[in-house]
């Protein structure tokens, strides 16, 4: 598969405008990229955990999807396209269906690291022809910046808010792209907006290319949430990856591929410092919960790095 | 034979009651009867005891019910008399079938009482000496249609071959020990 | 031409769904429903059907699949049982409100907890104000006939409902009996091609489903999808006819037995109104005139024809395989009674809880209740409404 | 086949929605504007565009439309000014008041 950023970016639209996410979203710029991944002429059923994309992509009677859309539940986004796809394979083994469709679900952290997590990992376990894509802003957005097993340690949530006795949510969060990689499943990869989005639009045809099942972990700020100045976005994802905070990492049939590794890496305090999520850290007493949180994503990085060395 | 038979089995998890039970329905249906063929169930695994029921009758079945007062009562392994009152609600003009190696004098001590008629089969001989395993549900089977009159030896018999045939499509060894099972059963049960 | 079997209830079930063979099948065991998807499996195993057919990780997951297969066109279903259908909740109500064409089999059991593996219809009744369609089955045969017609209710352009095919946890689910199965070319010559208007996988058109509806719309929504409900009788009623020409089968949306002239009338629904049938006959051999309105269609609830059905009778006991905990009563207890206010109906009703968790139900109970009945009619008088059958006090 | 949204406004009665709430069709969202939801809004210097697209998959809101591998003008009916193309555009030719 031979990339060009132009080709890319000259494939129609298939998420329209007139959707409801607010202004600066990254849960939309994810979608948006993701769905060029699908070659011209094929076609594809989105579908999609409940949470802030769909109430604002489909909203009675305005739909922003291109393609056939489903949504059903909080929980069950793989389950429901575990079923559409179940019905590909019956109407195609029964002659009643010639196009090529392909299956896309979406949910945010909330519907795929937690609720969702079952149905997730049962379609994946089933090896259903779909990819599932978690556009990753680590708290329950759509209910008010709540925690989820996602969010960040420390990180200020209107679940584990800062205060007297506390400095944010006290726990790591949960590795999801490894706990899907070890449902040995064709294709799992990790990405966010870096590079002029080579690397997501690369992985995204391959995961919907890929046959079988494959999932994608896409780390989408959230300026809401985060608390960053919203044309910030770019630059954010920059450093979750210069940091090794959001690593760009495939696992091809089990095998860790490191996509990148950068030049120099740089300290976590520069990811940190530009969310107000994490403004009480930079008092002088919580000092050493920055060691902490860079102590968490060293290990983690030496972990990956050694996976991706075998 | 009256309008309406009703059986109670009596087995432990594992002995293949309830598959006796469900024989003797296909077995009897095969001969024109309506038949009801049912276990009642609880969470109990191998070796608890378990009951069953058939009901046989030349009319349509509609109750759905348990069989409280049955005609005839299948004890299909005799440690169950000390446990179950199998003789519960049993008819006096009905009898009560059980699988052991004593006699019936030896038996009767442990039927409470009961004044009908008292069977008795060692269906582990049976079944040692025909399928050289221990199967009771076989000969018990056989022995029920017998003492219970369902139908005609040579007609179950008949009726046997070919379930076993269906069933066992590939295994000719198994259809001939039960079949051998079911015909001696039918000489030994007193 | 019919053919004479013996079959268990789930087995019975299996045989129709092999028949129709449907598109797509998800499923999760559980017991007692666990026999049917494992029937089912067999056949898709050895090539006898050609459906899809998924072994998820769980029931939300195997009507979420569900959900999922009728939105993409196909023809799908699930069975399940008891917590299983609890654990599908939310999903029930987002099948009828897509208005998806869509088959549950669902063999009744008791709602833990305690934990019970036995029948009552607390599963379902919980479910009754889902917007799915529900008919219930007296006996192995029914089960069958009801699978059969199923689909044509469900898919009926009127209709576009799912609907949930209700028989007796083991006491028919398990239980051999007599019956007759139609030829397979029969039923799906009866059945017939799915052909949905709207669907995922329609190259012509994409299709977007399951909004998010703002309070302006949200009424009409309902409303809108009340309508598919208003047509279930007339459809239910139609696809009964058809059947009847084909099998020698009568339904209706409920049966009456002995109700020429009955002056004690026992309403309910399932397996426990063959044994009153049995009552019914020992009782008319003396000379009372007692007789039964068993419920086919629980959803939509027959009102008006149920209280015309009732119009005769002195007294009326509506039977509930399931606590409605309202201090009154049970849900058919609730829908019967309301049934006969809107009617002007004289009758006196009382409505008992009987048959929970698997509770046996004899012939002799049934006799009881009559002679309450009898009771209630000499007395002119009602008593307490709200009663329960043979519990210990 | 496609349904007609132009009669699902919300003063529709409950016979005209849709039967199940789905909507045949797609991309009907276009008929809703959200370029209302801001008055700050991007403003294309095509001058100093040199057509290298790197602002279009920033959109949040597919407001950068392509063809015939060009960008065209901004579309103000929906763009929400988050202001992130302001920061993609390596040429300058994207000025959003407040964004640098």
């Amino acid at each position: 598969m031979s990339y060009n950023f132009k080709e890319t970016m000259n494939k129609p639209e298939r998420l329209a405008p007139g959707h409801r996410m607010c202004a600066g979203c990254g849960g939309t710029i994810a979608v948006r990229n993701v769905l060029r991944g699908l070659h011209e002429g094929d076609k594809a059923v989105i579908g999609n955990a409940t949470g802030c994309l769909e109430v604002s992509t489909f909203t009675y009677p305005y739909t922003a999807w291109e393609d056939s859309y489903i949504h059903n539940a909080f929980e069950n986004a793989g389950a429901t396209l575990s079923g559409v796809e179940g019905a590909y394979k019956a109407l195609k083994k029964k002659g009643k269906l010639d196009a090529t469709y392909k299956f896309i679900t979406f949910g945010g952290d909330g519907g795929t690291y937690d609720i969702g997590f079952q149905s997730l990992s049962g379609a994946m376990e089933r090896n259903h022809d779909m990819v599932y894509v978690c556009y990753d802003n680590g708290a329950y957005m759509n209910t008010g910046i709540q925690r989820s097993s996602a969010t960040p340690m420390y990180a200020d949530t209107t679940t584990t808010p800062v205060g007297t006795k506390s400095s944010g949510k006290p726990q790591n969060r949960k590795d999801l792209a490894a706990i899907i990689a070890s449902h040995d499943i064709p294709y799992v990869a990790q990405t966010t907006f870096v590079q002029n989005f080579k690397d997501l639009h690369i992985k995204s045809e391959k995961a919907i290319y890929t046959p079988g099942a494959a999932f994608l972990n896409i780390m989408a700020p959230c300026p809401r949430g985060w608390r960053y100045n919203t044309p910030d976005i770019m630059e954010i994802c920059k450093l979750g990856v210069e940091t090794c905070y959001w690593p760009l990492f495939e696992v091809v049939n089990g095998r860790w591929i490191l996509n990148y590794e950068p030049k120099k890496k740089l300290p976590i305090e520069d990811f940190l410092v530009k969310q107000g999520r994490f403004k009480h850290l930079f008092r002088k007493e919580n000092e050493y919960l920055i060691e902490e949180f860079q102590k968490e994503v060293d290990r983690r990085w030496d972990e990956l790095v050694w996976k991706c060395s075998r | 034979m009256r309008n309406l038979t009703e059986i109670r089995w009596h087995g432990r998890g594992g002995q293949g009651a309830k598959t006796a039970a469900l024989l003797l329905a296909d077995v009897a249906f095969q001969t024109g009867k309506y038949v009801q063929g049912f276990p009642e169930y609880g969470p109990e695994r191998m070796g608890a005891p378990i009951t069953a029921y058939n009901r046989i009758s030349n009319q349509p079945i509609r109750v759905h019910s348990n069989i409280y007062d049955p005609q005839y009562v299948v004890v299909v392994d005799e440690s169950l008399l000390e446990a179950v009152d199998v003789t519960a609600g049993l008819k006096k003009d009905g009898a009560i079938l059980i699988n052991t190696r004593r006699t019936k004098e030896e038996i009767l001590p442990h039927l409470k009482g009961y004044e009908g008629e008292v069977y008795i089969i060692d269906a582990h001989k049976v079944s040692m000496a025909t399928m050289g395993k221990y199967f009771p549900n076989t000969p018990m089977l056989a022995a029920i249609v017998k003492v219970a009159g369902i139908m005609e030896e040579e007609t179950f018999l008949r009726e046997m071959q070919a379930s076993f045939s269906h069933k066992f499509a590939g295994k000719p060894e198994v259809i001939e020990g039960n079949m051998a099972a079911l015909k001696m059963a039918l000489q030994e049960v007193r | 031409m019919a053919k004479r079997d013996r079959l268990s209830g789930n087995e019975a079930v299996a045989i129709a769904l092999r028949q129709i063979n449907p598109d797509v099948f998800p499923a999760f065991p559980i017991t007692p429903s666990t026999e049917i998807p494992q029937y089912f499996a067999a056949f898709a195993a050895n090539g006898q059907v050609d459906t899809e057919f998924i072994p998820v990780e769980s029931e939300h997951s195997s009507m979420s699949a569900a959900i999922g297969a009728s939105a993409a066109g196909a023809r799908s279903l699930t069975a399940t049982s008891s917590c299983g259908l609890a654990y599908m909740w939310e999903e029930l109500y987002i099948a009828a409100s897509n208005r998806l064409p869509l088959a549950l089999a669902l063999v009744n059991r008791a709602l833990s907890g305690p934990i019970n593996i036995n029948c009552d219809h607390s599963d379902s009744m919980g479910a009754r104000d889902s917007g799915w369609i529900q008919i219930y089955a007296e006996n192995n045969q029914e089960a069958y006939d009801n699978m059969v017609q199923a689909y044509r209710i469900s898919e009926h352009k009127d209709v576009r409902l799912p609907i949930m095919i209700c028989q007796d946890g083991f006491i028919t689910s398990h239980a051999v009996e007599n019956m007759e199965l139609l030829d397979d070319e029969e039923v799906r010559g009866f059945v017939g091609e799915y052909e949905p208007e709207n669907y995922l996988l329609n190259p012509d058109c994409p299709m977007a489903v399951g909004p998010y509806s703002i309070t302006d719309y949200y009424m009409e929504a309902k409303r809108n999808q009340a309508e598919g409900m208003k047509h279930v009788s007339r459809v239910v009623l139609e696809v009964a006819k058809e059947f009847a020409a084909l099998s020698g089968r009568e339904y209706g949306l409920f049966e009456e037995y002995g109700m020429e002239d009955a002056e004690l009338a026992v309403v309910m629904i399932g397996s426990a109104a063959g044994t009153t049938k049995d009552a019914i006959d020992r009782l008319r051999a003396k000379g009372e005139k007692v007789g039964l309105v068993k419920i086919r269609m629980y959803r939509p609830f027959p009102a008006e024809e149920i209280a015309e059905a009732l119009s005769g009778v002195k007294a009326v006991a509506v039977m509930d395989r399931a606590e409605g905990y309202t201090n009154h009563g049970g849900p058919l207890g609730a829908d019967v009674m309301s049934a006969l206010y809107r009617a002007r109906s004289q009758a006196l009703a009382v409505n008992y809880i009987y048959g929970l968790g698997g509770r046996d139900v004899r012939v002799e109970d049934m006799e009881h209740i009559f002679a309450a009945l009898r009771q209630i009619a000499e007395d002119g008088d009602a008593g307490e409404t709200y009663r329960y059958l043979g519990i210990r006090e | 086949m496609a349904a007609d949204i132009s009669k699902l406004g919300v003063k529709a009665g409950w016979k005209d929605l849709t039967e199940g709430m789905v909507i045949p069709g797609a991309g009907t969202s276009r008929e809703f504007n959200t370029g209302e939801w801001s008055t700050d809004k991007p403003e294309f210097i095509e001058e100093k565009c040199k057509q290298c697209l790197l602002c279009v998959p920033v959109c949040p809101d597919s407001c950068i439309p392509v063809a015939d591998y060009k960008r065209g003008a901004f579309d103000y009916e929906h763009c929400k000014g988050c202001g992130i193309c302001v920061k993609a555009c390596p040429f300058g030719a994207i000025t959003m008041e407040g964004v640098n």
